[in-house]
């Protein structure tokens, strides 16, 4: 495998603490390395950035939600230009949802190689494996949901820890599944009846229990377990005025409980798209950013991490296992609404959405998301998502790091909405005047979601024996001063190697690369019980015979990345 | 106003894609610029000049350019698409697209145009010497804005799902209209002088319908309320007027419910 | 000579579909597909015993088929053939612009045609499309 | 000791049953029996063994007889007819595996294709009515252990779904519907009194093709705003009773089929049903779902969508994705002659397409890649003969509530046999030739 030499580019890697400075990057077989022969190729990256390949905590890049967004919304494709295939690069298209091909083609012109799937029904893991399997490049894992599903809601409510964990195992397994998702813990369910769970101690209907039992239990199962990866919790409430307190009482069930796993990960919950969580107020009309409330207490629990959600009002495609609320979106917004409820496992809904700067609940929600960013005093533990589609698409990524490092690129922002006034009111974000550094913006994207994720072993720094995954920018933090210049320089990376192989030359994708999916094989105790409950729910009440669940490896897996666990005690 | 005359001298083996046939791409372009620009068939990219004479100019601006199609055209599709000014002359019939995503200027169809004409149309005006296709003056496939300005006027018949999803602008149709008139309309109005099929105003939230003619079947969600004297395209009658889909949602304004209009010529 | 003017649909049936799988080459498809299926009452009108070969036509074409009794009870005035070759000779093509072709609810006239063969499938197509058999 | 093997998935309809066990020779060769199948499935796994079936590709004669070819011959002449046309169609791919489906894409996408699958003669009404208003829906199990009113429009399972009723929807004991057909009220509309009608609690016999005005006139009945004295044939008070019947429900499915995707109106019959759907969950839960018609329909959907955007009616023509119902549709292509060749897999146009269509399709260099003799392979000027998917060879395949279900093999297929995925392959490679790539 050909070696390479990164020279004279100004490095960001916070896990190293090297921030700016002119430094050589060296690759080979496919790892970082000390360094190279004479003979290895380089790559001038004087006046450039380099760090290391990005790493996407939450996205909803595969399986069968996004491609019902993809297939009903033919409009969707006429807001970007459909570009033809060219050299290795099939034809590509779609905006808020992208084809598999522009995704990962988009991932990397960003200098991002690895992207997890944030929500995985189980019913349909062949589905998401399919679509992960077709997407080119980067290195993906995906999220099966448990918090809503069947075994999981009777298991934590006859209080068997044991039985949770070792069903949890078969799952992954059968699904190869990365990690923990847990949606409207017991709102979707709830769903099944048109109903929902509002508050972590509202009942769910038949099962009697409450959404702050599943997600207590599921953050003891993950530790049990082990897993790289902590619980990954949507909580309940999404969206609505006054949700804060739903979402400070849900981060509060992870206080005393410590991480166990050997991935170097330290929280036991991480909590997505927390912009969507943090409202105040009781009704649209008095809305109002609740931020402050958030970020203080993220900041002050080390066991806690979260990505934001940014909105980056765009029209897009809202999209979550979060059925009860895309109903009650498109009750709002009168727009088309697709809803799969899936037996014994979860739901999920579908809603087209336009984020108008004209409408100042949007520009808050757009301010919000800014803000819990800006009052972060680890960015570590504060991860870029835009919860792609549903409040953006991935692609702005580097339209929000503009903002979060240019207090001159957010005055413009406000200055263009029809409400500037109110919602420079409601939030505190007009009154802050903090920058992000590249350093911080490093942290947010690629070396603290590496670690939430426990992959820092692999991925979210340029510590020699790591992924050859680096990403070299044609940005120069010295000279740099027009904002727009971070979006441009960010949005198309100069140079991108994964595992060590040249993807992007020079701008161009000249590779495919040779992406795997990672999954996770949790080895358990023998359990009799929970094989004799799996088979009988098969028998009585899936549709589909056990025999015919299981993902098979081999074809819809075809370069699996396996971590391998032992659990049993 | 500079003119540029395109004239078809050659039936092509399948349809060509003319989306260069608006004042915006051919002002400030010579003759000779014209004939090269490309006309998509299929897969293969033949210029203007394989199949159509050039003559005349395009003005400075789209606004002082005025653009003549001669012959017949019913193998070429997406003139006057994506149009914002300025003027284009049809003089044969042609297919799809006519005036598509157009949102300003003027087009004159001396004959018959295809299906899927004013899709999303925002603005400018459209005549129609004879019939309109289908779809004409409906949203995109997906989408949930129709037409939303200017103004359409045929004087054949129509074809079906005419300004399905329709926000705004007026259409008047001379003749007839086929089955599903301003589904899901969100505002805007519709004439039609002659007969309609069933299925007017299905799904309307708001929205005028005037119906000189017949109607088959009437939709059971619109109710009659009473008479009303009115001076519609030039006529002064007295309407039947009724309000619907009563069985569509609909918006509140004064705490008054806002329906959609069907009014029946007596 | 009696002609009747009916309301066409067409569509599945458990005889169709099994025999499709068996072979459309087979004679037990033309059996079970060659059919248009009537009430007793248009029966009467168009003066025939069930099983004669009729023909059905209209603007769009024209085919020969059994006449039998409808199993699934109809409407008087529609009538009913397995969606195949047959019924795709006279089905209205108007597709509305949606791309789907008309296939329920095709005006046709029905006459008893009893001298004139039923083809197979592969030799109906053949001939309407004007080539060898 | 029989030779069975069990959990074998039926390719035949879009029920995709996964409970079949076969029973084979001793020698793993031929299949004897088809247990659990209904009919059609069954015939189709028996008629995989026909002794007369055809096993070679032939390429028809001037005057009508055929001439054998061998498979390479056919993947060269296949590439030619696509490299050639500038604008070819590439229908079908409902009765193949994604796998399958997945190649083609890539020989279309180099030769400029216009692809589309059996949704547009099928369910494609339906895919632009959730285009319009989307789809609140669910699997077909969480109908079986939960719905209480079940809804057939426009369908007739007990002949086109013969398992649906007895494995999802109307017979089975679910998880809150323990008293299995007692736990459910049955519904059918339909013009005819279809054996599926002739099982149901009610049954809205309404005139043929007013399918849009009932199912307004249910919505208006919802809202209790006042209806004429008929609507589509059907006496008002049934309308209100059928609404009550449908708001008294803890969970309503509506299933619909070619009734009323193929009847006037076509897309706003779905589209309006939807409404119906929607309203229903302002009272109680409610979903609908289509009943798919060939068992990979509803897969070549999916993998078009994650590819190229659209679910059918994929024009790749100009190098990019492009789509519209009435223009990149198989018949309108046809019937306007938009294009120049034809492709056609795993479907049979020439016996399910208006005539008016296939006349078309035999004026031009065409090839059929189907295991069966058909009117299309009649008319086409090569025929290949390839392998059955679910019983020669396995692959992906999805249910009609856009399950994913890994079909299997269940015997070899015929000596010197392809499967469709390897012709294809073949093909792929012969355009990349005369592409020079």
């Amino acid at each position: 495998m050909a070696e390479y030499l990164i020279k004279n580019g100004f490095v960001f890697d916070p896990v190293q603490g090297i921030n700016g400075d002119k430094k050589d990057i060296a690759i080979k077989d496919g790892k970082i390395v000390e360094s190279v022969g004479a003979s290895a190729k380089v790559i001038d990256a004087a006046g450039k950035t380099v760090m290391a390949g990005g790493v996407d905590i939450h996205a909803h890049v595969a399986g069968p939600k996004v491609n019902v967004g993809r297939n009903f919304r033919p409009e969707d494709k006429k807001q970007a230009i459909y570009e033809p295939g060219r050299g290795v690069r099939r034809m590509s298209g779609g905006f808020s949802v992208p084809t598999v091909f522009k995704t990962g083609y988009e991932y990397a012109n960003m200098g991002y190689t690895t992207v997890m799937e944030a929500a995985m029904p189980p019913f349909y893991a062949r589905h998401v494996h399919e679509e992960i399997r077709d997407t080119p490049i980067i290195d993906q894992g995906a999220y099966p949901v448990f918090g809503n599903n069947w075994f999981v809601l009777e298991y934590l409510k006859n209080g068997e820890a044991e039985n949770t964990a070792a069903y949890i195992s078969w799952l992954l397994r059968m699904t190869k599944g990365f990690a923990i998702k847990c949606v409207n813990p017991g709102g979707t369910e709830a769903w099944g009846w048109g109903l929902n769970c509002t508050s972590i101690h509202d009942p769910v209907p038949y099962f009697d229990i409450t959404p702050a039992e599943i997600v207590k239990g599921l953050i003891e199962a993950n530790e049990y377990l082990k897993l790289p990866h902590s619980m990954h919790v949507h909580s309940n409430n999404l969206g609505n005025p006054g949700n804060y307190e739903t979402t400070l009482e849900t981060l509060k069930l992870a206080e005393g409980i410590s991480a166990k796993n050997d991935f170097g990960r330290e929280q036991v919950l991480h909590h997505t798209h927390i912009q969507f969580h943090s409202y105040g107020g009781t009704t649209w009309g008095d809305f109002e950013s609740r931020a402050d409330k958030i970020a203080d207490y993220v900041n002050s629990q080390k066991n806690i991490t979260c990505d934001i959600g940014f909105v980056t009002l765009d029209e897009t495609t809202t999209m979550t296992a979060d059925g009860p609320f895309e109903h009650h979106l498109c009750e709002l917004n009168h727009l088309k609404w697709a809803n799969t409820d899936v037996e014994l496992e979860t739901g999920s809904g579908v809603v087209p959405y336009v984020y108008s700067p004209d409408i100042y609940v949007c520009g808050l929600q757009w301010a919000i998301g800014l803000e819990i960013a800006l009052l972060a005093k680890d960015s570590m533990r504060f991860h870029m998502t835009t919860d792609h589609p549903n409040a953006g698409p991935f692609t702005r990524y580097p339209r929000v790091m503009k903002w979060l490092m240019s207090a001159k690129a957010r005055d413009e922002m406000f200055a263009g909405m029809k409400n500037e006034d109110k919602v420079r009111d409601r939030t505190g974000l007009s009154t802050m005047d903090r920058e992000l550094s590249l350093y911080e913006i490093a942290m947010m994207t690629r070396a603290g979601t590496a670690k939430a994720l426990g992959l820092s072993h692999m991925y979210g720094s340029l510590t020699p024996g790591l992924c050859g995954d680096v990403a070299v920018y044609d940005y120069n933090p010295e000279t740099a001063s027009d904002p727009e210049a971070i979006e441009k320089a960010f949005g198309k990376a100069a140079f991108l190697f994964k595992q060590g192989e040249l993807i992007i030359n020079d701008g161009e994708i000249v590779s495919n690369g040779n992406k795997r999916t990672l999954w996770v094989n949790v080895k358990t105790n023998e359990n009799p019980q929970v094989e004799r409950d799996i088979a009988l729910k098969f028998n009585k009440f899936y549709t589909v015979n056990q025999n015919n669940y299981e993902v098979a490896a081999h074809h819809y897996v075809p370069n699996p990345y396996v971590f391998e666990i032992d659990a049993t005690v | 106003m500079e003119t540029v005359t395109l004239t078809i001298k050659e039936q092509p083996p399948l349809f060509l894609e003319a989306e260069v046939f608006n004042p915006d791409a051919l002002a400030s372009k010579s003759a000779a610029e014209i004939a090269a620009l490309p006309l998509p068939m299929g897969k293969t990219t033949p210029v203007v000049g394989d199949y159509f004479t050039v003559t005349g100019k395009g003005g400075a601006t789209a606004a002082e350019t005025k653009v003549v199609v001669n012959g017949d055209l019913t193998k070429v599709k997406y003139i006057g698409a994506h149009m914002s000014a300025g003027e284009v002359v049809i003089n044969g019939n042609t297919d799809m697209y006519v005036g598509a995503w157009m949102t300003g200027g003027k087009i004159t169809a001396k004959g018959t145009i295809g299906h899927f004409a004013a899709t999303a149309m925002k603005g400018g005006e459209i005549i129609v010497e004879g019939d309109a296709g289908n779809y004409l003056a409906a949203a995109y496939r997906g989408d949930w804005r129709g037409m939303q300005g200017g103004r359409i006027h045929v004087k054949g018949n129509v074809g079906s799902d005419t300004g399905t999803f329709m926000m705004g602008g007026e259409i008047v149709i001379d003749g007839n209209a086929d089955v599903h008139v301003m589904t899901h309309a969100d505002g805007g109005k519709t004439v039609i002088k002659g007969n309609a099929k069933s299925r007017l105003g299905g799904q309307m939230v708001r929205g005028e319908i005037y119906l000189f003619g017949s109607v088959d079947v009437m939709m059971p969600g619109f109710n009659y309320v009473g008479d009303v004297e009115l001076e519609v395209e030039g006529v002064k009658a007295k309407f039947a007027e009724y309000i619907g889909d009563t069985g569509e949602r609909h918006p509140k304004s004064k705490g008054k419910l806002i329906y959609g209009k069907l009014y029946k010529k007596k | 000579m009696t002609k009747i003017s009916l309301n066409l649909l067409t569509g599945r049936t458990i005889q169709q579909g099994s025999t499709m799988e068996g072979g459309k080459e087979k004679k037990a498809y033309t059996k079970a597909v060659a059919i248009i299926e009537m009430t007793p009452e248009d029966m009467k009108r168009l003066k025939v015993w069930k099983n004669t070969n009729v023909r059905v036509s209209n603007e769009f074409g024209s085919v020969v088929v059994k006449a039998v009794l409808a199993e699934q009870g109809l409407h008087s005035g529609d009538a009913y053939m397995p969606m195949g070759p047959w019924a795709n000779m006279v089905v209205d093509p108007n597709t509305y612009s949606t791309g789907m072709p008309t296939f329920k609810g095709t005006p046709i006239e029905v006459e008893v045609a009893i001298n004139e063969p039923i083809y197979d499938s592969q030799e109906l197509v053949r001939r309407a499309c004007g080539l060898k058999v | 000791m029989a030779n069975i093997v069990s959990d074998v998935i039926c390719t035949f309809c879009g029920t995709l049953c996964d409970d079949l066990e076969i029973e084979l020779s001793d020698d793993g060769k031929k299949i004897k029996e088809v247990y659990h199948a209904c009919a059609i499935g069954a015939e189709k796994f028996l008629h995989s063994q026909a002794e007369d079936r055809i096993t070679r590709p032939r390429m028809m004669q001037e005057d009508g007889t055929t001439k054998e070819v061998s498979y390479e011959e056919a993947a060269k002449y296949t590439a030619k007819i696509l490299c050639d046309a500038k604008k070819p169609l590439m229908y079908g791919w409902s009765s193949t595996s994604c796998e399958a489906q997945s190649v083609g894409h890539e020989i279309a996408e180099a030769v400029g294709g216009m692809v589309d699958n059996t949704a547009t003669v099928c369910h494609g009404s339906s895919l632009i009515a959730v285009q319009d208003v989307g789809i609140p829906s669910c699997t077909l199990g969480e109908a079986m252990n939960r719905a209480d009113r079940v809804v057939f429009w426009g369908c007739n399972p007990a002949h086109a779904h013969p398992r649906h009723m007895s494995r999802y929807s109307v017979y089975p004991r679910g998880f809150f519907t323990g008293k299995g057909a007692k736990s459910r009220k049955v519904i059918v509309i339909d013009p005819r009194k279809t054996d599926t009608a002739s099982l149901a609690d009610a049954h809205l016999q309404l005139d043929q093709g007013r399918d849009y005005e009932l199912l307004s006139a249910l919505r208006v009945a919802f809202r209790g705003e006042k209806l004429p004295d008929f609507v589509a044939g059907i006496p008002k008070d049934q309308i209100y009773e059928a609404a009550d019947l449908l708001k008294s429900g803890r969970f309503v499915i509506i299933y619909f089929g070619m009734g009323v995707t193929q009847s006037l109106g076509k897309n706003h019959n779905i589209d309006i049903a939807i409404a119906v759907t929607r309203d229903l969950n302002d009272y109680t839960k409610a979903a609908i779902m289509p009943m798919r018609g060939h068992y990979n329909v509803t897969g070549s959907g999916e993998v078009l969508g994650w590819q190229f955007g659209f679910p059918y009616c994929v024009d790749l023509s100009r190098g990019i994705a492009r789509y519209n119902p009435g223009e990149t549709s198989s018949n309108d292509l046809l019937v306007r002659d938009e294009v120049d060749a034809a492709f056609i897999l795993g479907s049979d146009p020439g016996a399910h397409f208006p005539i008016s269509s296939v006349k078309k399709i035999a004026q031009l260099p065409s090839v059929a890649i189907d295991p069966h003799l058909t009117p299309t392979t009649a008319v086409c000027k090569l025929h290949v003969p390839v392998a059955f998917v679910g019983v020669e060879v396995g692959g992906c395949c999805y249910r009609m509530d856009n399950v994913p279900i890994e079909s299997r093999k269940v015997v070899d297929p015929p000596e010197g046999m392809l499967t469709d995925q390897e012709f294809l392959t073949m093909v792929l490679a012969e355009v990349r030739k005369c592409k020079g790539v």
